[in-house]
């Protein structure tokens, strides 16, 4: 691909192509601008661009024009003609394609303002919605390996650690190491044939979490210099990137990246022409959440079961086939090269005393404005949740946040004002985790939560030491008949000292962090749990065997005057009552399956 | 594709950066806004507008904004475009055509100087220029 | 030399490792067999020179048995076969000298057939009694005592 | 060296020592479940877990991989950790119930019955994976591996077919701790009747508890090393490094100076005689079988059982089987007499059967045999005199019901009788041993008519073959008990050594001579003799005889048409005179 002279466009138009918005037909709507445009003689003049995922998914597909900022959300083909004349021709911005908050009526067209980007610092996330992932001029445009002609002609590995660890930069894959001493442990691991390698964790098996997809999407560069750097300051001989199979898109974006940094003479042999040698090869994970712990990591590129090992002897010691092995996470290699370009100390003045710099969260659940959030750590919950979430939609009130996936914890409302950062979330019973927030409001029922992320990670269970394999089973199976109204005292008492041996004694981490959603929900909504045992009854409807459906009369005439809908679509015979008639629900035989309630449009039936 | 030294990285850098610069510069010095609404079209304002993008990119000015709008209400005397330095009034000027538009780039847009032969009028409606 | 029953005169060449042993077994045993076989006791069949033969039957032996090892027997490994070579060609002689061929046998006698030895001696001793005296003494001329 | 305090008592171990090693070394138990001295630890059952204080901070580790540490205070069964042991094998319990380490271990810890559901009350298997890291560490074959995630996971081949890298060495089987894995009992025990050899129980082995020297060899049809190159396992834990694999069998040539035959004897194969049934009728066993039966390292261990595991109630023992009998062997044996008499003492001593001795002669012969012949007639046994004719299980009577009869003519008292009993002892005779002629045509030894080795003279050169510096001994001369044949061995080894002694070896002064001026060069005698002792002198035109070779056979003498060559003692003059002298009368 040679470098044909770039031409001078006026608009560049940013098309979101992250997997979200490609799933929303993202790329449909780049052809309709590309024929639009073409119809209109301005491909001379505006250019399409697409770039990785923006980051406010909620809205997608989404566009922005450049100069400008201008911001357009829930595109349609549809609308895109009229779009390309109105703006691109005639030079006016088109209103109501841009983004209005809910409560107010004039849209923001630029992005900027828009108040889920205001409050983010983006420092991983730098260059998206800014570059076409698959061209590494872009990167190199955006400043891009210029961080890694410094480590490589200016600084010596040391000066580079150094630089690391005055940064404070820690793990973000979840445990919060710092990564400038991890480095300096790799470093000083004797290797008796020199061999040394660096990996990039890209497993993200918790559901919810797609921080690092986003990365590897729009900007894999990033991920590459980053490892370059950290390979000098290492001195490792060959790299990983170990990225789920279930990202197709990452991975074909991660493989053009190192084509090209290839071509460039940016990976491989004698770099930039110093005689630095590296190159990066990319493994493609199974589809085990396991393997995202690094030793069970370090198996699976092995080739072997994908199972922990016991440590020490730690990775940095004795990892991949015996070498030593530096594992970071992909969002925290991003943050390399921004910390050579800028330094340590610039680095070290964003977050708290004990966290630096930024984390990337990937904000879902019952929220107005779903996406991935890039905020300087010590941030508030409450900032996060309302300023740039936008709060809960249809005005729930917000009940609680969990944080770490399924091997993080449930943080109740009141802990509202809590700074995030490593310390304080664990402090709170979770954990930073990969950064995933999923936020629930009062509709959710936190034992359900409970039960839902412990079958995920008793799922996933690689099964090889007792406690996790039966234990979190076991846990499962008291969850399961909680929510089911079996429960009992005993099964509570049985449960917290389960969840306590599995977190204490399990190999790895997911066994040691499976417990803590229950124990955190048995922390903070201890109350839940005794309604649904005393009182058999699940405040939050969602525990459906405890729900009891009734029919109220006399809506059910007046209103409804005998629709006899609900008669017909329920499966197990348990409506009696003729048209025109007041239905009634023959409890012995409802099965609760809640099809009744939510087929009546007069708000006959009551669950209580 | 040849491998890259140190050098040629650097050059690379600053070639792409001159068609790139406007996916995230913000503040800009001057503002060309030719009016392409049906007549200015008609009259030829496509080649006005390129006729100054080449001027940009000859000279690889980094804090030019381009920009079109529709009709300025006098078709008689389309093409025109609106030059508006950052601070200043902005100009209209009229009847143009490619060779007074590098003219007037060459006057206004570097120089400061308004060429007042081929302006219709200074100052009008005021646009920020965020 | 009573002219009533003619005693044929027998001469033995019995090698020294079986057939002489197999004699000396039968004597050991007591068996008793035909005093007219005068035995000459060689190391080996093989030594048996066809002069001897013929040196015997001038001397005025009726028969002459050569016996020595059982084939893959002989101490000395080959001996015996060579003995059997020999006495092929030298019966064949026998006859152009007018001499029976019945009169000259060979016959294999290991170290502990001391009976097959008895039985040998008898019947080889009737059987020369039955072919008679031998008289195949030269006439005219001593026999220079070599 | 390191020092630690383990329950409180303090102890210095290497650096690199596990936590559980050290313990050890205390004498303190800590129980383990998915741990083996000769795999490398897994830490996977989490049974081993101890608490364990470093630095200010405690937390629970696990004993069987966490190596020490300086100033490590650890306690083995803190509450805290015996807290979370229990509940562990609480889970273990309800996965695997029928594993008998987890119930013992459950017991210990107070555990009746575990608050899980049990799935399976049969399943034995605790996922350990001991038999797959065997399989894998130990044996190299790499033929099984846990398959599936979480609560599904279990062990299987590939497919859970059959896999081919198997190599049924059963080692999978001898480390799992529960007995999970059950395995086709292949080198079982054989029945006693078919063959004696019972089968490897090890690949590296004593061959009998009276092996001389008790030294334990490598089978290597058995032997996992020779099939993937890996296990070892017996030369890591021998403390005296006496194993070495790499040791081959090697052919080994020696020079010596005289060689004693002592290659022993074949028992008869009793087979060979139809009518008394062996091989075809359960409890007619032969001597040596017997012999195996009553000895205290056999199959059952000394004790006299039947073949359905009772004693027998009465015991017949047929003497001469084989021997002194023209259709099989005329000569007799000599030792069936004395060990059969053996025989009925040591049934009348180990069980309350009647013992009937069907004999021809009691040969006795030796020091006190006699005396052990009175000996046992006061002890009761039934001796009957005359050959036995038939041993058959076809019953005419009531009680001869699933007993053996033997039909024997009795001599003494002249009359064809029936004797029904549980077990008939054949005393098979000896035989010459089974590559006898082989052995006879390598060392050129001649044989006696009953075909064992000819002694060169009964009397006079009774233990010399017929080849010089060649001795025998024992009863590849003849049949012979074990005094004789320590005698017979010790006058073997006399004549030998008398040989080396000596330091010269007399030749036979018979050997031949070539007298030069007569030889004409033929060279007929150079092609003639077997021990190659003629050389032909190229120069001379002469043929030469080498003393040391020539053995005195004289068979060149013969063929020398001029007469060169004279055989000493044997010259052609001397038979010549001899033949005069021998025909004179």
């Amino acid at each position: 691909m040679a470098v044909e002279k770039e031409k001078l466009y006026r608009i560049h138009l940013m098309v979101c192509a992250g997997t979200a918005c490609v799933s929303n037909r993202a790329f449909e709507i780049k052809e309709a601008l590309e024929k639009e445009i073409k119809r209109q003689g301005l491909e001379n003049e505006v250019k399409v661009v697409t770039t990785g995922c923006n980051g406010f998914c909620e809205r997608g597909p989404l566009m922005v024009v450049q100069p400008g900022n201008i911001f357009y959300q829930m595109l349609t083909v549809k609308e895109i003609p009229y779009l390309v004349e109105e703006h691109f021709l005639k030079g006016r911005p088109v209103k109501k394609l841009m983004y209005q908050p809910p409560e107010e009526k004039t849209p923001i067209p630029v992005l900027s303002e828009i108040q889920f980007f205001k409050k983010q610092v983006l420092v991983a996330l730098r260059n998206r919605g800014l570059i076409d992932p698959e061209k590494i001029e872009d990167y190199i445009a955006q400043d891009g390996y210029k961080s890694l002609v410094k480590a490589l002609t200016q600084m010596t590995p040391e000066e580079i650690i150094h630089e690391v660890t005055i940064s404070g930069l820690r793990g973000r894959g979840g445990a919060g190491f710092p990564t400038g001493l991890k480095w300096q442990l790799v470093r000083n691991a004797p290797s008796p044939d020199g061999e040394k390698y660096i990996v990039c964790n890209g497993d993200e098996g918790d559901p919810g979490a797609y921080m690092d997809r986003s990365i590897l999407e729009a900007d894999p560069h990033t991920v590459i210099e980053g490892m370059l750097i950290g390979a000098k300051a290492i001195g490792a001989t060959k790299g990983f990137i170990y990225v789920r199979n279930e990202y197709p898109l990452a991975v074909k974006r991660i493989l053009i990246a190192i084509d090209q940094a290839r071509d460039y003479g940016l990976l491989g042999h004698d770099i930039l022409g110093t005689g630095f040698n590296f190159d990066i090869r990319v493994v493609r994970g199974a589809g085990a959440f396991v393997c995202g712990e690094e030793t069970a990591l370090i198996a699976s590129i092995e080739g072997r079961l994908g199972e922990p090992r016991p440590r020490p002897p730690y990775p940095a010691e004795k990892g991949l086939w015996g070498k030593p092995t530096c594992i970071n996470n992909v969002e925290t290699w991003a943050n390399i090269p921004v910390i050579i370009d800028r330094g340590g100390k610039w680095f070290a003045s964003i977050g708290t005393p004990t966290s630096k710099g930024t984390k990337v969260f990937s904000l879902v659940g019952k929220i107005n404005n779903t996406g991935l959030v890039e905020v300087p750590m010590g941030i508030t919950l409450r900032e996060i949740i309302y300023d740039i979430g936008g709060g809960i939609p249809g005005g729930k009130k917000f009940k609680a946040v969990q944080t770490g996936g399924p091997s993080g914890g449930c943080i109740p409302a009141e802990k509202i004002d809590l700074p995030i950062d490593y310390e304080s979330l664990t402090e709170a019973g979770s954990m930073m985790g990969s950064g995933g927030m999923v936020v629930m409001d009062e509709d959710t029922c936190m034992v359900d939560v409970a039960r839902y992320f412990l079958s995920f990670t008793q799922d996933e269970s690689c099964g090889k030491c007792t406690p996790c394999r039966e234990g979190t089973k076991a846990m499962l199976d008291i969850l399961t008949r909680i929510t089911e109204g079996k429960g009992t005292e005993e099964d509570l008492s049985l449960l917290e000292e389960l969840a306590y041996t599995v977190k204490e004694t399990s190999l790895c981490g997911l066994g040691k962090t499976a417990p803590n959603p229950v124990l955190t929900t048995l922390r903070y909504f201890r109350d839940e749990y005794i309604t649904h045992i005393r009182d058999k009854k699940c405040p939050a409807h969602v525990c459906r065997q405890l729900n009891v459906y009734t029919i109220d009369p006399q809506i059910c005439l007046e209103k409804g005057h005998g629709c006899d809908v609900c008669r017909r679509n329920c499966a197990s015979e348990a409506i009696i009552g003729a048209k025109g008639e007041a239905h009634k629900i023959d409890q012995s035989k409802c099965i609760k399956c809640g099809v009744c309630y939510e087929v009546c449009n007069f708000g006959a039936v009551k669950v209580d | 594709m040849p491998k890259l030294t140190i050098e040629e990285l650097e050059k690379l850098r600053e070639e792409v950066r001159k068609t790139t610069f406007i996916r995230e510069q913000t503040q800009f010095r001057a503002k060309i806004n030719v009016h392409m609404g049906t007549c200015g079209l008609a009259a030829g304002a496509r080649n006005i507008l390129n006729a100054f993008l080449r001027e940009i990119e000859k000279r690889g000015l980094t804090d030019v904004l381009v920009t079109t709008s529709g009709c300025a209400g006098l078709c008689s005397r389309e093409p025109m475009a609106t030059i508006e330095i950052a601070g200043q009034a902005p100009v209209k000027y009229v009847d143009l055509t490619e060779k007074k538009a590098q003219e007037i780039f060459e006057k206004h847009i570097l120089n400061g100087e308004i060429v007042t032969a081929y302006a219709l009028g200074i100052g009008s409606e005021k646009t920020d220029l965020t | 030399m009573s002219n009533g029953s003619f005693e044929p005169r027998l001469v033995g060449f019995l090698c020294n490792w079986c057939s002489y042993t197999g004699a000396d077994l039968a004597g050991t045993a007591r068996m008793v067999y035909a005093p007219n076989i005068r035995i000459i006791r060689v190391m080996c069949s093989g030594r048996v020179d066809s002069q001897f033969v013929l040196k015997a039957f001038r001397e005025g032996a009726d028969g002459v048995l050569i016996s020595g090892c059982h084939p893959g027997d002989c101490h000395y490994q080959e001996g015996n076969y060579k003995a059997l070579r020999r006495y092929k060609l030298l019966v064949r002689m026998l006859e152009q000298l007018g001499i029976e061929k019945e009169r000259c046998r060979l016959a294999w006698v290991s170290a502990s057939e001391g009976a097959r030895f008895q039985q040998i001696v008898n019947e080889f001793t009737d059987q020369i009694r039955r072919l008679g005296p031998l008289n195949f003494r030269f006439d005219g001329g001593s026999h220079e005592q070599a | 060296m390191i020092t630690v305090t383990i329950d409180g008592k303090k102890i210095q171990v290497e650096e690199g020592t596990t936590i559980l090693k050290a313990s050890e070394k205390l004498d303190i138990k800590i129980p383990t479940l998915c741990y083996h001295p000769l795999i490398e630890p897994y830490a996977a059952c989490r049974v081993c877990l101890v608490e364990v204080n470093l630095k200010g901070k405690t937390e629970l580790m696990t004993s069987c991989n966490t190596k020490v540490q300086e100033g490590m205070e650890i306690q083995t069964a803190s509450p805290r950790a015996l807290q979370s042991r229990r509940l562990n094998v609480e889970m273990l319990l309800a996965r695997a119930p029928a594993a008998e380490p987890v119930q013992r271990l459950a017991r210990d810890l107070g555990i009746e019955k575990p608050r899980f559901p049990i799935k399976d009350p049969t399943e034995k298997c605790i996922l350990c994976g001991l038999c797959v890291r065997a399989c894998e560490q130990v044996v190299g074959a790499c033929a099984i591996s846990f398959i599936d995630r979480g609560i599904e996971r279990k062990v299987m081949p590939p497919f859970g077919e059959p896999s081919e890298a198997c190599i049924g060495c059963t080692a999978c089987a001898h480390f799992c701790p529960t007995g999970a894995i059950s395995y086709e009992d292949k080198y079982g025990r054989k029945v006693i009747h078919e063959e004696l050899y019972l089968g490897p129980s090890t690949a590296i082995r004593v061959p009998i508890r009276q092996a001389v020297p008790m030294v334990p060899f490598i089978d290597e049809k058995a032997c996992i090393h020779f099939k993937t190159g890996n296990c070892q396992l017996c030369a890591k834990v021998c403390e005296r490094q006496a194993i070495n694999h790499e040791m081959e069998d090697e052919i080994v040539e020696i020079e010596v100076g005289s060689i004693i035959m002592a290659t022993g004897f074949k028992p008869f194969d009793a087979r060979r005689i139809p009518a008394y049934g062996y091989g075809r009728l359960p409890n007619v066993i032969t001597a040596l079988e017997f012999e195996h039966l009553v000895n205290a390292s056999g199959p059952t261990g000394g004790k006299i059982l039947m073949t359905n595991g009772q004693e027998p109630k009465s015991v017949g023992i047929v003497h001469c089987v084989g021997s002194r009998d023209e259709h099989y062997n005329e000569y007799c044996s000599r030792i069936c007499c004395m060990y059969s008499l053996k025989f009925a003492h040591l049934i009348k001593e180990k069980t309350e059967a009647d013992i009937y001795d069907f004999y021809i002669d009691m040969r006795c012969f030796g020091k006190g045999y006699e005396e052990f012949y009175h000996r046992l007639l006061e002890e009761g046994t039934k001796f009957i005199r005359g050959r036995v004719a038939e041993i058959t299980d076809l019953a005419l009577t009531k009680e001869e019901e699933g007993k053996l009869i033997i039909r024997v003519e009795d001599t003494l008292l002249g009359v064809v009788r029936r004797v029904p009993v549980d077990m008939v002892i054949l005393a098979t005779g000896i035989e010459p041993s089974v590559d006898h002629n082989q052995i006879a045509k390598i060392f050129n030894i001649s044989c006696s008519q009953d075909m064992f080795f000819l002694e060169r003279h009964p009397k006079l050169a009774p233990v010399s073959s017929f080849s010089d510096g060649i001795f025998l001994a024992g009863c590849c001369q003849g049949p012979k008990d074990i005094p004789d044949t320590v005698a017979q061995a010790g006058a073997a080894a006399a004549e030998a050594l008398a040989l080396a002694d000596k330091g010269v070896f007399a030749l036979e002064p018979v050997t031949a001579e070539i007298n030069e001026e007569l030889c004409s060069g033929c060279q007929i005698c150079v092609g003639l003799c077997p021990f190659n002792a003629i050389t032909y002198d190229r120069e001379k035109d002469i043929s030469i005889v080498n003393d040391a070779l020539c053995k005195g056979c004289g068979t060149c003498v013969a063929a020398c048409p001029s007469g060169a060559a004279q055989q000493r003692h044997f010259r052609d003059k001397q038979i010549m005179a001899e033949i005069e002298g021998i025909l004179l009368l």
